[in-house]
């Protein structure tokens, strides 16, 4: 983790030497993250900021931010929030009143940016994030948190309602669907929980198996053993990508037979690339797809930036690019884009920019709600099959059929 | 008082007035050491005045921070709304539910935590030295983990409280101010309760509490009084935390075992145990090393953190108090006669 | 005369070994009542028995015609029947004018008095109690530099302190210096006669109990071998044998 | 409430799940009864109550990661877990806990607290926050249709355990220094008047206990996960087994070893996997409050 965090300021400063050689009047515009390179966030923090720096050298080749009959460029400085709600804080603290930062990019996961949010907000400092998406976040009347993601409790709200249409198609009430919950203990996987209860009570359906996973998410056999004895007919797991990474290890291990299992961060777990046909049929929400006909000036279409950005980060060359990482970047586009119409770098004024934003990017249309979260743009739910992930609801975008039941 | 004293109270007074202006870059660090004064004076309570090592003073901390944050929240909305993962509408506070909400949240968390230590005592005060230490730090644990667990109050997401609304710099004196008048209350509050028959008593327990018992001291009683007398400042420092922080979590911010619950306890023994200034001088000097370590040593603090327990503990177990009385004894009023040899009996 | 503390039948084991079979006695109201016997032979067992440092396994100990052998320590202490230990034990950081005040019978208090600084008479009774003991001077020292015998003679004011209605003496003389033992002595009888404090003692010295009680038992191997006067005592043969056999 | 007693009836309509709670129990007990064995050993003879005792585990499970990570066998692990650890309680004898023998019990306990923090930053700082595993590449038993599952490593792990565990007793029972470490217990004035090097008896303890701890974190790394911050959970579960089963008792540790590993699984069944570290430090505080009342019968506290 150090070696290529080291790799990639060399990188950075050597890009920017070249690049003041060439586009010399350009100023800076820093921002700042807290962002988790180590703990238990460690795999998405490294999404986002791969996805954060990607769009800031995206938006540099294409001669910077405009603002008046000036060219500015975005730099980011990044502090290592070691997956702990108050370290983030304090390195936010750090970041404003030290660094001088006037515009901050968000941590990753829910809990980290509910750490960090008050300290903004108390020094009134614009957020935009893209990987915090409970709905706690925006409801607290916040007025400097901005979200480019769909809330939470949208993640897998369809999953749900599959599981009726399913029951239903074999002839069974859909309240007669039981379901099963496993997740983590910490805001983005509560709030997903509490969608699916509120989802699964809306058929009728009855929750028998309700757990959190253990703190470190390594090991969730004494929750599957009851999955085996009570038999759900659907498994809800959201941990994260160390929760998605057990649950489907697990799940192959102990041979479990559900119908349905839905889970969150199949892609940035990588679960097809580390587990293969474990992980086949396993239903995954995701906020963005590259087949979706989403397209801006900046990064072109959906297929396009995941093109591209594979080229740019060939590690991710043989694998899905996880949308945590297209969030991200649409982030930064989202400071751009409010930059260069507030035409000023005053907070304030950019804080009205951002709240104005009404945007189509290739992650999907961008508009926020009086309390900071995107209004505007759809969850998907995609399916694994044979290795591959295509999205199977909701039916608008739907380009395959759903394999069910998966045995 | 003598004159001499009273200037040193007077001075001191003076500075902590003036600290937060003359250095407003540093008033949220100024504020966390009245913090740590709090905390180490109340440990010290116990701790270096009755001989029971509480390793869960924390547990004050925290509940502190959780009462006054469901005080302040119940008296406007509904707490199980307002923490739930599902969110729902915006909540906003007024100026009178918001600065209502705390006076009686704060006061709340006192009151309750001082309760909660006659509970808790009467079960662990039957334990001795390590085992009470860890008995407590037990409860402290527990109550984090199941705090984490209960969705009511938030679970393991915590809970956000508003932000303070005004402006940053009054919000921050003002916290500064809140943590001082406590800071400067439990102080006096020891000052006066050592030289009590009670706090004569409790030196006793420490020192010999089969002795004391055998004196018909009321030890248990005794020991519950001052364990909820310390609880209450604890517990209202807790409060203006939960305040100050706006959004805490069960584990790291609240039940913070490892860290606060500790410190505390370094603090005391860095200043030196059973004294009335060591507290304060401890947590100073903590407070400084901890400031700099974090600053500079970035990676490595808590490695430094932990010899400085460690150093401390082994080798300078009297702390600065300590040293202090055995270099200076006379500073402290005590007599020092040649020791004679042959005691004409 | 009426008794203050009564003893009936009172049984105590550690395991298998039995450290007091069926013994009765009773303390006089008022008086100096002594209790001797060889090592080994129960007595401090006996005297933990009444203080409630241990339950006892069978019998009956009343304080004031009160059952007392289902009370804790500090129960017992409250009621005013207080003991010094073989060992002494005083506070040995402090200096004796800080032990005297630790020593205030805090029974007699609610916890608001508890809660005031002491007062002018508390420092006065202190200092004048030190006196008693032959103290005075050393009061400001650190008392555990003391020696043994001072730290003995401490631990006595420091019972006195409490005011206690019955006090329970275990061997009060020894490690003291022999020219000093009349003293306490005397001191041990005007406790008794000026502050009306009942006296339980063990004492190994022969001459110092025979001096000053009215009233003897002495124990042997966990029984009550005899009782009486010192004269009758000191003629028994039983006491006289259980002595030659343990030395 | 619903949940629990749904979980509890489970137990009843289910009974195979007992069996499957008890064999996930007395696995994990017996690395418990190893860490809590090594307790007992250094609490019982110099009186020191070692709160860095879950850490010596979790570098000793290091060791062992850092061995595979470099090409090395897996079973390798244990042993030279067991020796580096030995030199490592060795050092931390000599710096820390020599001075603290005899000071007051608190003292002890903080200073290893310190040491603990210490311990957990470093090995933080050295691998890394994620947890981490080492894969044997065995198979895995099913019985009982594929609802008992039996890892082939897991067997092994508590193999060793175990001969690790009969290799001390044996030890302590035979050999000359097992003899001197038992003698310095029961009075240690009495053994130096005996012409025991008690200084080195409490080093070798010292550095033994480290070892056992070492071992069991080699063996814990291939069965479970391990990560620099676990070593508090295996420290208070140390405390539980030996404030349970009291000093000086080596077959009753490991009893109460493997009892404690079954109560904290069914706990973790009944309540839900969340609570699985509230259950374990429930059950000290349990433990902790059984004792209490059990030395108040004898008007005596717990100390």
């Amino acid at each position: 983790m150090k070696k290529l965090s080291l790799l990639s300021i060399l990188m950075a400063t050597l890009s920017l030497l070249f690049s003041q050689a060439s586009v010399a009047a350009c100023g800076e515009i820093v921002l700042g993250s807290a962002i988790s390179l180590t703990g238990k966030y460690a795999t998405n923090g490294v999404h986002a900021k791969n996805g954060y720096e990607y769009a800031v050298q995206k938006i540099k080749d294409a001669g910077g931010v405009k603002i008046g009959d000036k060219c500015y460029n975005f730099k980011v400085i990044y502090y290592d929030d070691e997956s702990k709600g108050d370290r983030g804080a304090t390195l936010a603290e750090r970041l404003i009143s030290q660094d001088n930062v006037q515009f901050m990019l968000g941590p990753y996961s829910s809990g980290m940016t509910k750490a960090i949010a008050p300290v903004t907000e108390k020094y009134q400092i614009p957020m935009v994030e893209a990987e915090g998406a409970s709905r706690s976040l925006f409801n607290k009347g916040y007025r400097y948190l901005f979200a480019v993601l769909s809330t939470s409790e949208l993640y897998l709200a369809s999953a749900v309602s599959l599981a009726a249409e399913k029951a239903e198609e074999s002839g069974k009430k859909a309240s007669s669907v039981k379901v099963a919950i496993a997740v983590e203990n910490d805001p983005f996987s509560l709030d997903i929980r509490a969608g699916v209860s509120e989802d699964a009570a809306k058929f009728g359906m009855e929750v028998i198996i309700d757990e959190k996973l253990p703190r470190d998410l390594s090991d969730m056999s004494a929750i599957l053993t009851k999955v085996k004895l009570l038999k759900p007919d659907l498994l809800i797991v959201s941990g994260h990508s160390k929760g998605a990474a057990t649950a489907v290890s697990q799940i192959e291990e102990q041979n479990i037979k559900v119908p349905m299992i839905a889970l969150t961060h199949c892609e940035a777990a990588d679960v097809t690339g580390n587990y293969g046909k474990a992980a086949d049929d396993i239903l995954c929400s995701t906020q963005w797809d590259e087949t979706l006909a989403y397209k801006d000036p900046m990064f072109g279409s959906a297929a396009e930036y995941n093109v591209d950005f594979k080229k740019a980060f060939p590690e991710y060359a043989d694998k899905t690019v996880p949308y945590q990482i297209a969030q991200a970047s649409a982030a930064v586009y989202v400071y751009m884009d409010a930059f260069q119409r507030a035409g000023s770098i005053d907070k304030e004024k950019v804080r009205d920019a951002i709240a104005a934003t009404d945007l189509m990017t290739f992650y999907g249309p961008i508009k926020f709600s009086e309390a900071g979260n995107n209004i505007a743009k759809p969850m998907v739910l995609r399916q694994i099959q044979n290795g591959e992930y295509r999205v199977v609801a909701p039916s608008k975008f739907a380009s395959h059929k759903i394999n069910w039941p998966r045995m | 008082m003598s004159k001499k004293k009273i200037t040193l109270y007077a001075s001191i007074l003076a500075f902590s007035i003036i600290a937060p202006f003359a250095f407003p870059d540093f008033g949220t660090q100024l504020a966390t050491l009245w913090l740590m004064i709090i905390v180490a004076i109340t440990w010290d309570m116990t701790g270096g005045q009755m001989g029971y090592n509480s390793l869960g003073n924390i547990f004050f901390y925290g509940t502190g921070m959780y009462v006054a944050a469901l005080i302040t929240i119940g008296l406007t909305y509904d707490i199980g709304d307002y923490t739930s993962a599902a969110g729902g509408g915006i909540y906003e506070f007024t100026d009178l539910e918001y600065f209502g909400g705390m006076a009686l949240g704060i006061l709340g968390a006192g009151v309750f935590c001082s309760l909660s230590a006659i509970v808790i005592g009467s079960l662990t005060f039957g334990l001795r030295g390590p085992y009470f230490a860890i008995g407590t730090l037990g409860v402290a644990i527990a109550a984090g983990e199941l705090v984490a667990n209960w969705d009511w109050v938030g679970g393991g997401q915590g809970i956000a409280l508003p932000v303070y609304p005004g402006d940053l710099d009054t919000g921050k004196t003002f916290f500064y101010f809140l943590f001082a008048a406590v800071g400067i209350a439990s102080f006096l509050f020891a000052r006066w309760l050592y030289g009590t028959r009670f706090g004569a008593a409790i030196n006793a327990i420490r020192d010999d509490e089969e002795k004391a018992d055998a004196m018909g001291i009321h030890t248990l009683r005794y020991k519950l009084y001052t364990w909820s007398m310390a609880a209450f400042f604890v517990g209202m420092a807790g409060g203006i935390s939960a305040f100050q922080l706006i959004h805490f979590e069960p584990l790291e911010s609240a039940y913070q075992t490892i860290n606060l619950g500790i410190f505390m306890v370094v603090c005391v023994l860095l200043g030196g145990k059973g004294t009335l200034w060591g507290p304060v001088v401890g947590a100073i000097l903590f407070h400084l090393f901890k400031e700099i370590t974090w600053n500079y040593l970035l990676g490595w603090q808590w490695v430094a953190l932990g010899a400085l327990i460690v150093v401390t503990v082994v080798y300078f177990q009297d702390g600065v108090m300590g040293w202090l009385e055995h270099k200076r004894p006379e500073w402290f009023g005590r007599k020092v006669e040649k020791k004679v040899v042959s005691v004409s009996q | 005369m009426t008794s203050i503390i009564d003893v009936s039948n009172v049984s105590k084991s550690f395991g298998g070994v039995v450290a007091n079979k069926e013994v009765s006695l009773s303390v006089n109201t008022g008086a100096i009542t002594g209790l001797i016997g060889p090592n080994g032979s129960g007595k401090t067992t006996l005297f933990n028995s009444i203080v409630g440092y241990h339950p006892i396994d069978s019998g009956s100990i009343k304080f004031e015609g009160n059952e007392i052998s289902a009370l804790s320590v500090q129960q017992i202490a409250r009621r005013g029947l207080l003991r010094t230990f073989q060992q002494t034990r005083i506070y040995g950081a402090m200096d004796g004018v800080q032990n005297m005040l630790i020593s205030l019978p805090h029974r007699k208090m609610s916890i608001f008095d508890a809660l005031k600084t002491f007062t002018r008479e508390d420092y006065e009774r202190a200092d004048h109690l030190l006196e008693f003991v032959g103290l005075y001077e050393k009061r400001m020292l650190k008392s555990g530099d003391l020696s043994f015998g001072q730290q003995k003679l401490l631990e006595f004011a420091m019972a006195l302190m409490n005011e206690p209605t019955c006090l329970l003496l275990d061997e009060p003389t020894a490690g003291i210096n022999p020219t000093l033992i009349n003293g306490l002595i005397d001191r041990l009888k005007r406790a008794n006669s000026e502050f009306g404090i009942t006296l339980f003692v063990i004492e190994h010295n022969m001459r110092v109990i025979m001096n000053m009680a009215e009233k003897i038992y002495c124990l042997a191997y966990g029984e009550m071998l005899a009782e009486g006067t010192p004269d009758e005592i000191q003629n028994d043969q039983r006491v006289i044998d259980a002595y030659l056999g343990a030395h | 409430m619903d949940q629990v007693l749904g979980n509890i009836d489970l137990l009843f309509q289910f009974p195979i799940v007992n069996l499957k709670i008890i064999l996930d129990g007395i696995m994990i007990g017996a690395l418990f009864a190893l860490a809590a064995y090594g307790l007992a050993l250094v609490w019982g003879v110099m009186n020191v109550k070692n709160l860095a005792q879950g850490d010596f585990v979790i570098a000793g499970g290091y060791v062992s990661w850092w061995l595979v990570q470099h090409g090395f066998p897996p079973l390798l692990g244990v042993p030279v877990a067991f020796v580096v650890m030995w030199g490592i309680g060795w050092v931390v004898y000599k710096l820390v806990i020599t001075r603290v023998i005899e000071r007051d019990l608190f003292t002890s306990l903080l200073a290893t607290f310190g040491l603990a923090i210490m311990m957990a930053q470093i090995m933080n700082l050295m691998f890394g926050s994620d947890t981490q595993s080492v894969d044997l590449g065995y198979p895995t038993l099913h019985f009982f249709d594929g609802f008992i599952d039996l890892p082939i490593a897991k067997l092994i792990g508590v193999g060793m355990a175990m001969s690790l565990a009969g290799g001390v007793i044996i030890f302590m029972k035979s050999s000359r220094m097992g003899q001197a470490i038992r003698a310095t217990a029961q009075d240690a004035r009495a053994a130096r008047v005996l012409g025991i090097d008690t200084e080195k008896v409490y080093a070798f303890t010292f550095s033994l206990n480290s070892a056992i701890c070492g071992a069991a974190g080699a063996i814990i790394v291939m069965v479970w996960v391990i990560q620099p911050f676990y070593g508090i959970s295996y420290s208070i579960r140390a405390f539980v087994i030996v404030t349970a089963a009291g000093l000086g008792n080596l077959p009753g540790v490991i009893a109460a070893g493997l009892g404690i590993g079954a109560l904290e699984q069914y706990g973790s069944h009944i309540f839900g996997i969340g609570y699985q570290q509230a259950v374990a430090v429930m059950l000290l505080l349990l433990v902790l409050l059984y004792r209490l009342i059990q030395q108040r019968r004898n008007r005596q506290v717990l100390k």
